[in-house]
């Protein structure tokens, strides 16, 4: 995305707004992450409280989850700029 | 789940921010109930609907799919604390706003 | 959630939205709800009209869902309370 | 489904109150349509994509599919208004905001 | 939905504001696309370029979305109708 | 896909239309970022979570499904266009105000 056009109290407007969506991104991101790895891992409800293998099961789920996003994150960048460069210039 | 900040509180006028910030918390507590109710409902309840109550194995299964959800939802929060992941989260805003 | 740090117009501001949430919630549940029963009763397209095992099916599933979610939220509101006992005191 | 209320009028100007209710109900439509499109799409169209146009079994079945969803929602609706349900609906709302 | 209630200005802002969800309508509506015709063509991960077969299932896939989603939105619009007449006359 | 028009700028002011797009943009971006995330999951993690790491079938598999994902973007794009299909999109919004 390309802000180059904008003026600087644009610019200052959208950095604020930005801030707010990474926050809600953020807490989306949260509550995604609680459901994929319960909906994975918890498939037993004779008992209430979490097994050790549900336990582990959820901090593996949640590790890999951010490191895959985190990847995803950096393909879709590289991607973009490519996208960006063959299309506005 | 109360772990938003809070701002300072002005004498008597409505300060923005901190409406703002109890909407957000409003909107996270409402989006993981929904997902919970969601996901309790699909390891609970048989999707064949031959009655309309409860029977007893579901009521005992709903208790406990909340518990164990209420502890997936500390453990992830635990570990995310730990991995200081506070940054992976807004993955698309920030890859598209990397350059501001 | 804790509303005690609030003065009393902030506290009618937060009413006044809870309450516009609240239909929107209900609104999206009711939209759900027509999916969810939907999706899992009706499977024949031989024949356009809902057949009186299908209805009787969607009755049940509407019946059950909000049984169900009664009891998820009472079990929720428990889990809550509990945790911010806990957490912020 | 036209059923939510209408404020009154003023003369001249944008009543914010009515105009509000005029988008929930739009939102509420888009909504459904979305699910509507979604659940015939699972319902009558093969996921092998061997051509682009539906075929002629493909396009009564999206008819029938439309027809019983509508069924479906008025069922729905009535069964909910019998169970005076609208209470039950903003669950985490409530639960969150029992104490104000 | 019936307008006929609403003054002038009141339809002029329902116009301008429903202009801008039909872009937003827009929009989610591709990138669903993009999502439902990519997990649905998409499952050889051998190779990172798109096969000939799979963006031909791709192509197919986006024009009968398209085609069925015209199709419900006509029988919608009946049944719409029907509704309205009975339900508000 | 910075296919958003833009209007023109004022001096020093915000112009709200402007800001308005960019946020449309960004929205649209973090939807796509969001569904490529979900769908290279499903494709490439395998749900067994034995460890945390991404093992190197994951990690090559995820560098492709971004790839593919992206070209699937661009073809569905190109469709739509040569189909026209903007009217398409809205169909709720369209239906439920033909009237207007």
């Amino acid at each position: 995305m390309d802000f180059s056009t904008m003026n600087a109290a644009e610019q200052a407007h959208m950095t604020k707004i930005i801030e707010k969506k990474q926050m809600q991104d953020f807490l989306r991101m949260y509550s995604n992450l609680v459901e994929r790895c319960f909906n994975s891992c918890c498939n037993d409800f004779t008992s209430k409280a979490l097994s050790s293998k549900e336990e582990q099961c959820v901090l593996n789920c949640t590790d890999k989850f951010l490191k895959h996003s985190e990847r995803v994150g950096a393909r879709f960048a590289e991607q973009n700029a490519d996208a960006m460069g063959a299309g506005s210039k | 789940m109360s772990f938003l900040g809070r701002g300072n509180t002005p004498a008597g006028g409505v300060n923005p921010e901190r409406v703002e910030m109890a909407l957000q918390e409003l909107d996270m507590i409402t989006d993981v109930f929904n997902k919970l109710v969601t996901s309790c409902h699909t390891k609970c309840i048989s999707a064949r609907y031959a009655e309309g109550d409860l029977n007893k194995g579901e009521s005992v299964c709903i208790d406990r799919c909340v518990s164990k959800f209420f502890e997936v939802n500390k453990k992830v929060g635990e570990k995310l604390q730990t991995m200081g992941a506070g940054a992976a989260g807004a993955g698309a805003t920030q890859s598209a706003f990397g350059q501001m």
